[in-house]
């Protein structure tokens, strides 16, 4: 399979979302520019963090009118499975493929650091590496991370299995104190009703290599790699490659 | 002609900026402010547009553009032009 | 034309524009003079600090690049270098600390980049009032978030700094930031304008009315008087600046470009006539074709504006077509705006006319240097002797007392809004003792470390400046990191002020004393003078950013203990000596006495033997102790790991309890080792001549420690972890 | 009583922000929009007070906390109440 980068001039983690799928996933990958209209042919799209136009005015707000993204809407309108990572999910949501918006993270600060989330859907291509109730270390690193959607569109969310990852502790309890920017239920990630599209805020790159403190990211890679891929890849390399560092 | 557009989050939503605006005014002895909400403001300068054509276009920006209307409502007037 | 009112406005002498006039052969007109006066100033000309500077070492085996450039480079083998330098913008984030700190970022951002390199690292050294002051709070808010505005944004990961508090820096605050970067050695751009004929290219924002004489306010005391002729403040775009950065590195990369240079203080006026003089040629400029934000601006306006994010570049006439392609795949316009020439000229036209036509040597080369007069105070600045200091009744108070320290409290309040980790690379998060980079592709590392107590340097200047150099190299020598290059901010008072330029003076050779002790080239800065506000002068500031390297990532040690049942092992010796030290500040209300002694050679014997022993696997962590003393080095430990573990410690020194715990004595390291190592790990330290104890073990819930069979300090160490943690967000709770 | 505070860039300092909403606004192919400026809205209320009072509190609330006299400018407005 091959995954596409998306690239916003702003874009930040266009690199690191490369590297860890390229070099540490092993899984082939380009970059998608956003003034071109061709997605390469490419089996996931990965809306990558950063400032994709600068952002002043909303996180996402103006990306969602490039070039690129009319053929991401429509490559996922056709059932194509789309990452959003952090600015990338921010941008699914003005597109309009996942519901809700964010809003500043309830402290009015930028926020950089380790959070655990639970895993409450392990049955999406983005999670079926890991099991339900799992707890995934993985940094944020955003200003406007606190998710807000109308109580009828979360109870609709809720009913349909589409809140895929919830800010909790260490031993997976969602409390008030996990949720570090205020986000209504504590939410982290979502998926979209057909469920081949998956913003969340955390980035799993920067959780791929024990190196860097973490190796919980893979859990999505490897996921989207045993759903998508045509070469079968050995059946959950996450926790067997954790098991050798532990 | 220059119109200008206020945009600001809906009731519904909290918001937490002008929540702490707020807080920080009562620190400061300002107990008089009871309430505080933030927003944005644009101010547009417009090119030989006829008021017919702004009321067309401006909500149309304010829509797509301006404000994410999950979260946020707007309002506009003419401050400059006819 | 020319008189005495407009020659103070512009900061100039008379006997200076005594020179100008011999120099260029006539009378200047206006914006001549104001180029001058803005070259020749003491931000961009270093006038007063030049001799001195002189005297720092800056050679080596590694460098490629020593000062002199916009930033200094440093070879690390496999054909990559480092690039990395330091800028203060304090006077800026006094005005408008959001955009001051901001704007700061983005100018070191682009001295980096405009030499090739791509930035992957930003530290900041910060300095602030106390935090009870609510002004000062207000100045830290924004001083921390226009950082973080900036470097988030663009994706330099900010991956360290230092944060201390001192009632001296009340109307003063010091913004450093540092930035490096990482470039192929084949592939480094010098600002140079070489080749009769090439084309020179504007690009970036368009100029505005911002920041016009920036380098000259950074170049005057600051007062009352300043306040009214504050000069438009410059807004940061780092948008812009993300896509100046990324189509410059491809241009460069692609090399289409003969020379680049930002256009950083003093504008288009230092980066046109720099740029000629570098090359040895002239320059022609037309400012019609200089995109302006404004309508009608004059040509004094136009060649000073301090606008940020804009750069200027030389190509050859048949690349500028590829040149401006690679700016518009970024959103960017690449306008010619002139031309190099023969005969070492700036000509500057505006409509058709000649505004400007000075020799580029001149404005350059040629800013006269001052040896200024000197003068060390009558007495020493901390008096004499200490007095006497009653021994405090409980220790664990005091203890306490210092953990919530502002200086001394977790500044994660401050980190946690920078993105640390983007591009990552980042192995040692913030709050290590040195920042910890791999590069990929190797098994090599990058270490980095800002230092400088600036409450010794205050007490002796020349002692504090070897304790900061020291100090940045301990820090890294507790990771395993060997240091290989400097660069420094020197943050002084007024130097027209005796007292001013004898602290400097000393400062300056103790920096140069230090680095030579240590081998370590220093290979460019940055001098910030008058920093004074109503007549007052800070401490002398000096701010090391020292760099290192490590062959294997593997081997790198960071300070918190790892297990229960570890050794406890000191290097070093404890001394009775208080000067200066935070307990006597915090405590005792006291800055006084003499700053720890340091002895150079000691020092790097003890190093020398700490990265030994991480290189031979023998250490598990590995810290330094610096303010808070002994004690707070082991809260430290303690707190570090992502598990909690405490430990216990007997001493028999005969010396104060107090200065036992909270001294501030050099040349010390706190390791664990396993039990099974001590052995191993004493021999090495008897063979290095170094001192090195066993003074207790890890584990347990509290940190304790006895001294003679007496029990000083015995906490909970959750209990000294939240008082610690909990300092410094306390000050910024919005109280309802 | 309600009071609003528009705060924004002065004319001469660069607003960013402006700038990149209309360069999009350009690309979507609103080229009529020949300038934006962004600023600052703020909606305060204000219990119990005259005008007279909240002429001479919103300035100094405005000046201290909401806008930086250095580089912001404001203006205010009654909008609710007398
Ligand atoms: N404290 C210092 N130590 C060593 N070199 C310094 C120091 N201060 C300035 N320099 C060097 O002097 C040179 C002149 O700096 P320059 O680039 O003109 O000014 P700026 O720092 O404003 O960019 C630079 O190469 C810089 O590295
Ligand atoms: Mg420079």
């Amino acid at each position: 399979m091959k995954f596409g980068v998306v690239q916003f001039p702003g874009s930040n983690c266009d690199f690191d979302t490369l590297y860890a799928l390229q070099n540490v996933m092993k899984s082939p990958t380009v970059l998608l520019w956003h003034k071109d209209h061709d997605l390469q042919g490419v089996d996931c799209v990965v809306l990558p963090g950063g400032f994709s136009y600068g952002d002043y005015l909303r996180s996402g707000a103006i990306a969602r009118f490039s070039p690129l993204m009319q053929e991401v809407k429509a490559f996922a309108r056709k059932g194509g499975h789309v990452l959003g990572i952090c600015n990338g999910f921010q941008i699914l949501l003005e597109l309009g493929l996942l519901p809700g918006a964010m809003i500043r993270n309830k402290n009015l600060k930028f926020l950089c650091r380790h959070v655990h989330i639970r895993i409450e859907n392990e049955k999406t291509a983005f999670t079926r590496a890991g099991r339900k109730g799992q707890v995934l270390r993985i940094p944020i690193a955003h200003f406007d991370g606190n998710y807000y959607a109308p109580a009828r569109v979360l109870k609709d969310m809720e009913r349909h299995g589409q809140i895929v990852f919830r800010y909790c502790d260490a031993a997976g309890n969602i409390t008030e104190e996990a949720n570090v920017n205020g986000s209504l239920g504590n939410i982290a990630g979502i998926r979209n009703r057909e469920s081949n599209v998956l913003g969340l805020m955390p980035h799993p790159e920067r959780a791929a290599e024990a190196l860097l403190g973490s190796e919980d990211g893979r859990t999505i890679f490897a996921s989207l790699i045993l759903s998508l891929g045509r070469r079968k890849p050995a059946r959950r390399p996450v926790r067997r490659e954790r098991a050798r560092h532990d | 002609m220059k119109v200008r557009i206020l945009v600001s989050f809906k009731d519904s939503v909290l918001d937490p900026q002008g929540q702490t605006v707020k807080n920080a005014l009562h620190t400061m002895g300002y107990g008089v402010v009871k309430d505080v909400r933030q927003g944005k403001v644009f101010e547009l300068e417009l090119e030989g547009a006829t008021k017919k054509e702004a009321e067309a276009l401006v909500p149309e920006i304010a829509r797509r553009v301006l404000a994410n209307p999950i979260i946020e409502k707007f309002d506009w007037q003419i401050i400059k032009g006819r | 034309m020319i008189d005495k009112k407009t020659l103070d406005q512009h900061g100039l002498t008379e006997g200076e524009y005594g020179l100008i006039v011999g120099m260029i052969g006539r009378e200047p007109n206006l914006t001549e003079l104001g180029i001058f006066s803005v070259m020749w100033s003491e931000h961009c000309g270093y006038k007063s600090s030049r001799i001195h500077l002189k005297k720092l070492p800056t050679e080596g085996k590694r460098v490629v690049q020593g000062p002199g450039e916009n930033a200094g480079i440093l070879d690390i083998g496999d054909g990559q270098v480092i690039v990395f330098k330091i800028e203060s913008h304090n006077h800026p984030s006094y005005i408008e600390p959001y955009q001051g700190a901001a704007t700061g970022v983005g100018g070191i951002l682009r001295d980096i980049f405009t030499m090739g390199a791509r930035p992957i690292a930003v530290l900041d050294s910060l300095r602030f009032g106390p935090p009870d002051d609510p002004k000062n709070r207000s100045v830290m808010e924004g001083v921390v978030s226009g950082i973080a505005g900036y470097g988030n944004s663009i994706g330099v990961p900010t991956v360290g700094g230092e944060v201390y508090f001192n009632p001296c820096y009340n109307l003063n605050p010091l913004v450093n930031v540092f930035c490096l970067g990482l470039a192929d050695k084949d592939k480094i751009f010098y600002a140079k304008a070489e080749g009769s004929g090439n084309k020179v290219l504007y690009v970036g924002a368009k100029t505005g009315r911002d920041g016009i004489h920036g380098a000259t306010m950074a170049s005057a005391e600051f007062g009352k008087e300043t306040e009214h002729k504050r000069p438009n403040v410059q807004v940061g775009d780092p948008f812009k600046e993300k896509l100046l950065l990324e189509a410059c590195l491809e241009v460069m990369d692609r090399g289409l470009i003969v020379g680049i240079q930002d256009m950083g203080a003093a504008g288009l006026t230092c980066s046109t006539t720099e740029m000629a003089a570098k090359g040895g040629m002239g320059i022609v400029v037309d400012l019609d074709k200089v995109p302006q934000r404004e309508a009608g601006m004059t040509p004094y306006e136009i060649l000073l504006s301090e606008s940020q994010e804009r750069m200027l570049l030389v190509a050859t006439p048949e690349k500028v077509r590829a040149v401006q392609a690679v700016f518009a795949k970024w959103d960017l316009d690449a306008p010619v705006i002139g031309e190099v020439v023969e005969g070492g000229r700036a000509r500057i036209s505006l409509k058709g006319e000649v505004v400007v036509d000075i020799p580029v040597d001149a404005v350059v080369n040629l800013c006269p240097a001052y040896r200024r007069p000197s003068q060390a105070p009558a007495a020493p600045v901390g008096g004499t002797a200490l007095p006497a200091l009653l021994l405090p009744q409980d220790y664990d108070d005091v203890f306490l007392k210092l953990l919530a320290s502002p200086t001394i409290a977790d500044k994660e309040w401050v980190f946690r809004q920078y993105d640390h980790m983007v591009q990552v690379n980042t192995v040692f998060l913030p709050g290590a003792d040195a920042a910890l980079l791999r590069i990929k592709g190797s098994k090599k590392a990058l270490a980095m470390t800002l230092d400088g107590n600036s409450l010794y340097t205050q007490l002796d200047p020349k002692t504090g400046a070897k304790i900061a150099v020291a100090e940045a190299c301990r820090n890294l020598a507790c990771i395993g990191a060997r240091p290989i290059g400097v660069t420094n901010c020197l943050n002084f008072g007024n130097p027209e002020k005796p007292e001013v330029m004898w602290q400097f003076e000393q400062a300056v050779d103790g920096l140069a004393e230090a680095c030579r002790a240590f081998d370590i080239p220093v290979t460019g800065g940055n001098v910030s003078f008058y920093n004074d506000t109503e007549g007052l002068s800070i401490h002398p500031t000096p701010v090391l950013g020292i760099v290192g390297i490590l062959d294997d990532i593997r081997k790198a040690v960071s300070p918190g203990f790892k297990a229960a049942g570890d050794v406890v092992v000191l290097i070093g010796e404890n001394r009775e000596e208080l000067g200066g030290s935070e307990y006597l500040r915090v405590v005792h209300d006291l800055e006084a006495g003499a700053p720890p002694s340091i002895d150079l050679e000691r020092e790097k014997r003890h190093q020398e033997f700490c990265l030994d022993a991480i290189e031979a696997g023998l250490v598990r962590s590995a810290h330094d102790l610096s303010e808070g003393g002994l004690a707070v080095a082991l809260a430290e430990c303690a707190f570090h790991g992502r598990k909690k573990i405490g430990c216990s410690i007997a001493l028999e020194d005969s010396i104060r309890p107090d200065t036992l715990l909270f001294g501030e004595t050099q040349s010390r390291i706190l390791m664990t080792c396993r039990k099974k190592d001590l052995d191993n790990l004493r021999e090495l330290a008897r063979r290095k001549e170094v001192p090195a104890r066993a003074v207790g073990e890890t584990g347990g819930t509290e940190i304790a420690v006895e001294h003679r069979g007496r029990k000083l300090l015995r906490l909970p160490v959750e209990k000294a972890f939240q008082v610690w943690k909990d300092a410094l967000p306390n000050f910024f709770k919005v109280r309802i």
